[in-house]
């Protein structure tokens, strides 16, 4: 029914700083930045301007002065459309939103080309300040927030029930943030490239126990742009590209918890994304060669890794102390360098992570290069995984 | 089935708003007793309290108590808090499984660090100066 | 390629003030509102809970204390979905913006049931705050926020070159506001509905030359909930439904000017959306029963009732004087009470159109029913119409 | 090509940013010169400037200046402000098209109610305390 839908053409920012702040007598423009991604994406693609027809933009955070930042930058890009133009937003999935919806801009047929793109600049904007905006965004205002609840703090509490349920060690768990620092030495895009030690993740201060520093994100700013296209327009570039074989999005009706108990650790809803797309993509778990996870903290990446089937149950922790989940491993996770240490500017970071899929199977990954990459995937949530959407992608060469 | 009330000492540092609905459950609390809405329909608790069912999307809702007890499932302590919160970090979180078949996220009260998932809990009234609050404490034995 | 779409369900809170000010003891919560028109929607279509696949939301206002309100509301409602759950932004074309997707959802077969659904609560803001945040959604911020542009200073300009172009009086296009006046008096969701007289229209004090304050948009609170499903299910449940015809945008590449100098009170883009709208529809201008347009102002009506072929071009002012567009005329033209007098609650008001299409269409109108009505059409507008989204849609009975 | 200046009082109500780009545009704007980007690929000029062509995306982009003159194509007065700008209210506004076949968006200095669209006008730079603001005053005759 849908048309197939092809990956043409990625930019991105290094994440980390790029936003001043206010009183800076120079500013660093989202806007200016962002016009340099699309540029640099679509010249990636090999298209011209005049072939996109939509736009899908993850909102920018509330500290962009210039609103209406997607309609603005279709005029400073001077870019007409007759697909659509539009902003989404949806937690941590926000850039995962405006990936899927420029790909359904494509299969339904309402456009040849469309972008997906974005900026998150927050690195400009007062820390307290920040996080009192951000805990707005994490449970029940009136009946969560004014408990004190954090974006991270729900994770930290799959961390103590994960332990508690497998007798997963707190050092098997941070191995995780060692690994991915370990990849995001090989990642020019990465923010923290200097390797550490487990000693190092183990000894930082508490953030929200059990997470210390290095198993939290760094706060960062980024801006990135994806070029999708229907397949036939990809075929006819000639150059290699990656295919969109299969999409699954499950959300459960809860958010961070579910007031019926459930097994909160279990991810269930990553689990049936993640079943529909391969089950789409007619794959299994098995057939991926890496995978893209969107994991804020280190026990995130374990449960996750768990719920989509690259790992058994209960093992994710281990899997990752052990190298599996290395580059050179069994299944490689987030060669990026992941949340911790490739960085994690919220509103964009799933465009990120598919970013980091797309050059693995164009095999444009330099010494991360995933050996013979075929299928990867890029999956992504909001709230405590209480929803997840994920993407299975082939390379063609 | 009424609360515990603990006192504490100042403001609460981010106050609830009150709805016309939920307003009624904040005075209760004030009062020591910890309410919600159930379902004519289906007979189902919801917690915080709605005007309908979130099960079944009757209206016809009534309010009960909710009976205190309930374990723990898991904890966590804030080190790193909002301002807002700042001067009462670090402070404990938990999540909280009403026998009553309700799952609650709230403040960890009078805990020490050992507080093992699986720890048996009760819900108490937390009396600040300009309202209160609730939250769970351990029990003990 | 697509699936067939119909409109099942809807339902609104009456436009006006719903927000209390912040220290106000008891507060009007925006997701018990929403909770309220959705439970009714439903009610209103006649399906379960469990057949809803997708929630598209426009984004609430940054006065919303409830952070990610989407995912909060689909716990709030207890909805789990297969399809998607976002919120979309676009300046004031957001609640159509929800309201195409949630259509896609349907028509794509991600979902066979969707809600487009939002509030807009803004009215226990402060006024003057008010204006320095949405200032900064009207062009450029640099370059021309800094000189004092508010969002309708751009649409008085189109007032001013309009009467130079063509001839038309104030009094003409004012006539609009008493029109609308007329047509919300027969409304239940309107804000305004005490008839007024062209007389106190002009006498009003002035905000935008020339523009006075009947002929501006008021502020509004609002909250409204459309239930999208296929045909299939539709014609299942075997009550009255609207279909959907056609559907056309259009987005210019610019941002309330073009640099490159145009016709600016053309509004080419709704041209260019109503042409396609039209004919996936197989219809004329001439074949609509009545129109809901997005009109902030009166000149807003007169030129994008001109740009939609419904008036010939340069007569629009002239029409609403005669009556050409009022209830009972040729071409009834917002039968709601527009913008002006149902009232504005900018990121819902495009969900209140679609919402008045369907009272028509399904000769739900009461008092204002335009008689025997079987096709009508929607647009909604980004900027000075620099966007445009157009649906055409039809009574199935 | 120099702009007349005029000399205003207080500081901007809403201060333009200025980036590693935009602040030449300023710098020049307070020297009473009115410059921005103009493509070396396909030769069109664009504004506000920027480090690409709009038109057809090519980085090859030069600084140059712009002649001031131009006709109103539309105006009007802004009477209800935004509180930052509230002081300055009533204040006029207007779009005008250069010469130069760019059309902008700003200011309109010394002039009465009876500036018709087709009027005359030209770019002048305001001085004020803070820094520089650009707009356009209608020419007589
Ligand atoms: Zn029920
Ligand atoms: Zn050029």
């Amino acid at each position: 029914m849908q048309r197939s839908v092809a990956i043409i053409g990625v930019a991105a920012k290094p994440c980390g700083k790029m936003m001043e702040k206010p009183d800076a007598p120079v500013q660093v423009l989202e806007h200016e930045v962002l016009a340099e991604c699309v540029i640099d994406a679509v010249n990636d693609a090999g298209i011209d301007k005049s072939a996109i027809g939509s736009m899908v933009f993850s909102h920018p955070r509330v500290y962009t002065r210039q609103m209406y930042f997607a309609t603005f930058m279709a005029h400073y890009l001077r870019l007409p459309a007759d697909g659509i133009v539009m902003e989404v937003l949806g937690n941590g999935m926000t850039g995962g939103l405006a990936f899927d919806q420029a790909v359904d801009q494509v299969a339904s047929g309402r456009a040849d080309v469309a972008l997906a793109l974005g900026t998150s600049f927050e690195m400009g904007a007062d820390t307290a300040a920040h996080l009192n905006n951000t805990m707005r965004a994490t449970g029940d205002v009136d009946f969560q927030t004014s408990c004190g609840f954090t974006p991270i703090a729900w994770y930290a509490m799959d961390a103590v029930r994960y332990m508690h349920e497998f007798g997963a060690t707190r050092a098997e768990i941070a191995s995780v943030a060692v690994k991915n620092r370990r990849h995001a030495a090989l990642n020019p895009l990465a923010q923290f490239r200097k390797p550490i030690t487990l000693e190092e993740v183990l000894a930082q201060r508490m953030i929200v126990e059990p997470l210390g520093l290095y198993e939290v994100p760094p706060r960062s700013d980024g801006a990135a742009c994806i070029v999708v296209a229907s397949e036939d327009v990809a075929r006819e570039i000639g150059r290699p590209y990656v295919r969109i074989r299969g999409r699954g999005f499950h959300h459960e009706g809860a958010h961070q918890i579910s007031e019926v108990p459930n097994d909160m650790t279990a991810f269930e809803p990553a689990t049936r994304a993640a079943r529909v797309a391969y089950a789409q993509a007619g794959v299994t778990a098995a057939d991926m060669d890496f995978a893209e996870v969107y994991a804020p903290c280190t026990i995130v990446e374990v449960c996750v890794s768990e719920a989509c089937g690259l790992v058994e149950r209960g093992r994710g922790a281990a899997a990752a102390a052990s190298g599996e989940t290395s580059l050179g491993g069994r299944i490689p996770i987030c060669t990026s360098g992941g949340l911790q240490s490739r960085g994690h500017p919220p509103y964009v970071t799933p465009l990120y992570n598919i970013l980091e899929v797309v050059e693995q199977l164009r095999h444009r990954a330099g010494e991360r290069q995933v050996k013979d990459a075929r299928l990867g995937m890029a999956i992504c949530e909001l709230g405590n995984y209480n929803a997840a959407l994920m993407h299975v992608m082939e390379a063609v060469a | 089935m009424t609360l515990p009330i603990l006192e504490r000492p100042g403001q609460r540092a981010y106050p609830p708003r009150r709805s016309a609905l939920t307003g009624h459950f904040w005075d209760q609390l004030a009062a020591g007793r910890f309410v919600t809405t159930e379902c004519a329909a289906c007979s189902r608790m919801t917690f915080p309290p709605k005007s309908f069912c979130p099960h079944c999307w009757s209206r016809e809702v009534r309010w009960r108590d909710v009976p205190t007890g309930g374990t723990i499932y898991t904890q966590t302590v804030v080190h790193i808090a909002p301002a807002i919160f700042a001067h009462e970090a670090p402070y404990r979180l938990c999540i909280f499984d009403l026998d009553a078949g309700i799952r609650i996220a709230t403040r960890l009260v009078d805990a020490d660090s050992d507080v093992m998932p699986g720890t048996r809990g009760e819900l108490v009234a937390l009396r600040y100066a300009d309202g209160p609050m609730f939250g769970v404490r351990p029990v003990r034995g």
